[in-house]
């Protein structure tokens, strides 16, 4: 079951026990929300970003919501690694992620660029579990450019 | 292939497609209920067809069209047989959607005032009820939805108890004098319980409402005698029932056919047309605009000869047996909550979904997966009975002829391990 | 494969049909206006597909699901990439007559306020505007007469000159501001003339109408670029371009595709649903209700590949050459009149429609088809163009990529010993 | 071409020039007429059957139209063989001639009962024909029903 433990890493199923970030945080200074939903599977989740006055860098990412393991480790996995990021970076971010998961095992996720969530590259040959993974990273996105 | 008692051993060996690996593991194909795999015999009859007599029906005089023609209109017989009914009752579709689409566009014409004069008999007025119920498919929920909405029709619904039979006090409450059409499955693909038509029908037929039968989840599993069970309309899928995609008939009363205004317009199913008018043929070129899925339905006709020389008494035997192994042996691993779990004496098909305590659907399809067992993830287009049940999605195992016992062992062996290897409960 | 002129002798291997005697003779298929045959390529893709990755798409998360969702959505990719189109601009259909009532029945969804807010632009008024044209297949023609009945707008015809030309001035004259949709064919079943989209779709736009094109018979012969062809809106089929049955394509505008009420509803093509109502994803799926015609996706990819592996313009190409001595000859023999006999310089398909004076068209068919030769006899769906020339029906050849010079000769030698068979003329 | 010859025998390219019947008598008596279309290739017939006045036996049928040479030879063959005939036997006659027709070849007309009619047993095994063969009888069914 070598293909399962590619996708299931320890790594992934801790975090989507853990779930960093799981709770909404108040609303407070340069707030934003995002809710996406996975019609095919029902999953979804409302993020929330709290930007710095600026609105250059992000303070924090919390989240809601219900999935599969892949979607909350992936958000959970996201938590820790745009704290404090700018926000355009953030977002070079979650275009390296996309284009590595949308690209069927042929990109690997960097490890020093993704943390633990480069343990999500096995998803990337999962074509139909790619949308699970994506679901936080494009709420952020999406709040992102609300922000 | 004239057996009694169905050989699944032996009838794997005319489907090519479970020869192949997933995962590096046999296959073990449960999720018929989505789409079925295809024998020889219909891939075939395609490939004969289109490499022998390929042409356009009913159109042309030359040899070929001419044989095409008898051909498409042979599996129109043979189909029609297959549920009871003669060829000129069962109209061609490119599935059950399109099916129980026609009939509520083909109502929301005749609201629209168009059809012959007796089509006025369907049109509804405001305050006009449709019943369907609570356990649909999308397919059959949301086509009544719409119609509903353009004409100005309540759309009411008979409730599911908790054990998945439907609740026929309420059925009995819900349909009334205001009730115009009825529309239900004969079998849910999310419950797998043969519903009552019979009783169903009779409650419609007193207060004068057309019957709609969506025979998508019984016609590739049971034997069907829809003029028999006193429908007006049933509607069923090709690719469900071993035949191809893109395929399906729409059965119908002579009456109902002949009053209903058409759905689809265009080539071949016209007597005269002007500039601006049309006159239309008698059912059910009526209903058949264009070219038809011919290849298709020669594949079906093949597929439903496939069926009947195994004998459906013996398909659905051998799914009964397939579908209470299946159950027992789900009842007893840990944290699994079968829906529509029913008492024993109720028919059914060969059909479980169930949720995992603690374990996403999707999780547990994917570990399945990697055993070999193709199983269905998600609401399977019943969103409102999934919510019913309060969730969001739910695994969902189906058998056909070809699965066997040790199918329904390695699929209940895969399940057993789900929750240990997710890590949840204990 | 990758020959910039097409040698038909070479490609006929390919198409195993052609390989067939009729009536003792071989086969000269000249019906391909009515459906085409297929490659080898296509008939392996589609058997290919059954026997190895068969499962539904878009709604399981085991591995074939996954990978029969790859190959589908490739397919669309590839599909529309062969009209211009990028793949989220494509919705499968099962045909072209569906794909053009999807467009007149989801204007009529507008009408009934159905939709989202931004659909209501689509939404007509008593006494609005839908124009076609006098040379109309009845697919294109008969959904808009019933759209206008239900809806209270007005028909109009742009009619045709003697010449089998569309009299543009007349349609300058009949498209204005009341004009809502404009519909018209690229290429005429009948006459095989390549209509002036850009014109017409520049008098539409300045209306602010919208365009709806047939390119059924344009699809399979010539380069397409529907894009910048300007079209809001086109249908094929898949069937008369080399593809299976029961697949075709609705090209539209971005903006337009994501205005437009759904037209099917059903299963895979929701966001949300309660009992009551249901929200719907954004297009292609949104249009796309039920299990798909996934095989014939898979089968019409294909024949777009056989098709670009020839080239588009080497097609075009060698249809043009058939197609001028196919005119030139009839031309030759006495007592046969052509439909639409342009002048040089018009663009056309190998399409030519003709009466045989003092014979009926059935017979000139039957006598044909004993030589081998198949023809279509009839009025080609298009029964007010062949009012418009004062006939009932007509004869007509029409040739595809693996019909050659000696196909066109043998069919006029035909041609030329039918009045003397019958005894007409002297 | 033996296909073809069997299919348009001399008598019945003879029939469909000659046309016996063609030009509708004027409605006189027991009279009736049928109209008949073949919506796939656009042939019609209106057909008018004269009865005597018992309304029991045929006096004469009168035809106009358009169509095949199949269609107008069935029609013309018909108007010699029913002249005189009692309506019951007419009306078998009708039903054995539709079940050759539609007998795919497997059953010829026999030559004592339908004269030169037994001419279009051939278009039995053109099945794209039958409805051609069939429009004029068809008619002279309805008609009698109607008179
Ligand atoms: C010009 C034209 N439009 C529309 C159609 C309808 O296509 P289909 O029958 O494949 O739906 C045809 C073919 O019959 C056609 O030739
Ligand atoms: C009960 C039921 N009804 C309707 C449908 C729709 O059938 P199709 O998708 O073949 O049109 C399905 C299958 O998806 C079904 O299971």
């Amino acid at each position: 079951m070598s293909g399962l433990d590619g996708l299931y890493q320890e790594l992934i199923l801790d975090h989507s026990k853990a779930r960093d970030g799981y709770g909404l945080a108040a609303e407070e200074g340069r707030t934003a929300s995002s809710h996406q939903h996975n019609p095919i599977c029902g999953d979804d989740i409302t993020l929330r970003v709290r930007l710095d006055e600026a609105g250059g860098s992000i303070r924090d990412v919390t989240w809601e919501g219900a999935g599969c393991s892949i979607s909350q480790a992936s958000a959970s996995m996201l938590v820790g690694l745009v704290e404090g990021m700018e926000t355009d970076a953030a977002t070079t971010l979650i275009g390296h992620f996309r284009e590595a998961l949308r690209s069927r095992g042929k990109i690997l996720l960097d490890e020093d660029e993704f943390g633990d969530a480069a343990a999500l590259s096995g998803v990337s040959k999962f074509t139909a579990r790619v949308k699970c993974a994506m679901l936080a990273w494009v709420a952020l996105e999406d709040a992102m450019v609300r922000a | 292939m004239s057996v009694s008692t169905l050989d699944p051993v032996a009838l794997r060996a005319d489907f090519p497609i479970l020869r192949e690996q997933v995962n590096g593991q046999p296959l073990v194909y449960l999720d018929s209920g989505a789409t079925s795999q295809k024998p020889q015999a219909v891939i075939d009859a395609e490939v004969e067809f289109l490499t022998r007599t390929n042409s356009a029906v009913h159109r042309g005089a030359h040899t070929l069209a001419a044989e095409a023609t008898v051909l498409f209109e042979d599996a129109r017989e043979t189909v029609a047989a297959f549920v009871g009914a003669p060829a000129e009752q069962l109209v061609w579709t490119h599935g059950a959607t399109e099916g129980l689409n026609l009939v509520a566009y083909a109502i929301g014409n005749a609201t629209a005032g168009r059809g012959a004069p007796a089509s006025a008999r369907f049109a509804l007025r405001p305050g006009d009820e449709i019943v369907v119920t609570e356990i649909e498919h999308h397919a059959n929920l949301i086509p009544w939805q719409e119609l509903a909405l353009r004409t100005g029709a309540v759309l009411r619904h008979i409730p599911v108890h908790d054990d998945g039979t439907l609740d026929l006090d309420a059925a009995a409450a819900l349909i009334g004098e205001r009730t115009r059409v009825v529309a239900f499955t004969h079998v849910s693909n999310v419950l797998g319980i043969v519903n009552p038509v019979a009783e169903l029908v009779a409650r419609a037929k007193a207060q004068g409402a057309l019957t709609v039968l969506d025979a998508c989840q019984s016609a590739p599993h049971l034997p069907l005698d829809l003029p028999a069970l006193g429908v007006d309309l049933a509607a069923f899928s090709g690719h469900k029932m071993l035949g191809p995609y893109a395929i399906g008939g729409l059965y119908g009363r002579a009456d109902v056919l002949e009053d209903l205004p058409p759905f689809l317009t265009g080539g071949s199913m016209i007597t005269t047309v002007t500039l601006d008018e049309a006159e239309y043929l008698p059912p059910p070129q009526k209903f058949e605009a264009g070219t038809q899925p011919v290849s298709q339905a020669v594949g079906l006709a093949a597929a439903v000869r496939y069926l009947e020389g195994i004998g459906m008494d013996a398909v659905h035997d051998h799914e009964r047996m397939l579908e209470q192994r299946m159950r027992e042996g789900l009842r007893q691993i840990p944290g699994i909550r079968l829906l529509g779990d029913t008492p024993d004496g109720i028919d059914r098909v060969a059909l479980a979904a169930f949720d995992v305590e603690g374990v996403h659907a999707h999780d547990v399809g994917q570990f399945l997966d990697a055993r070999g067992v193709a199983v269905r993830v998600g609401h399977h287009c019943a969103k409102p009975l999934h919510a019913r049940f309060g969730l969001t999605a739910s695994v969902r195992a189906s058998a056909s002829v070809y699965n066997t016992v040790d199918d329904v062992d390695v699929f209940l062996d895969a399940v057993s391990g789900v929750r240990a290897f997710f890590g949840a409960g204990a």
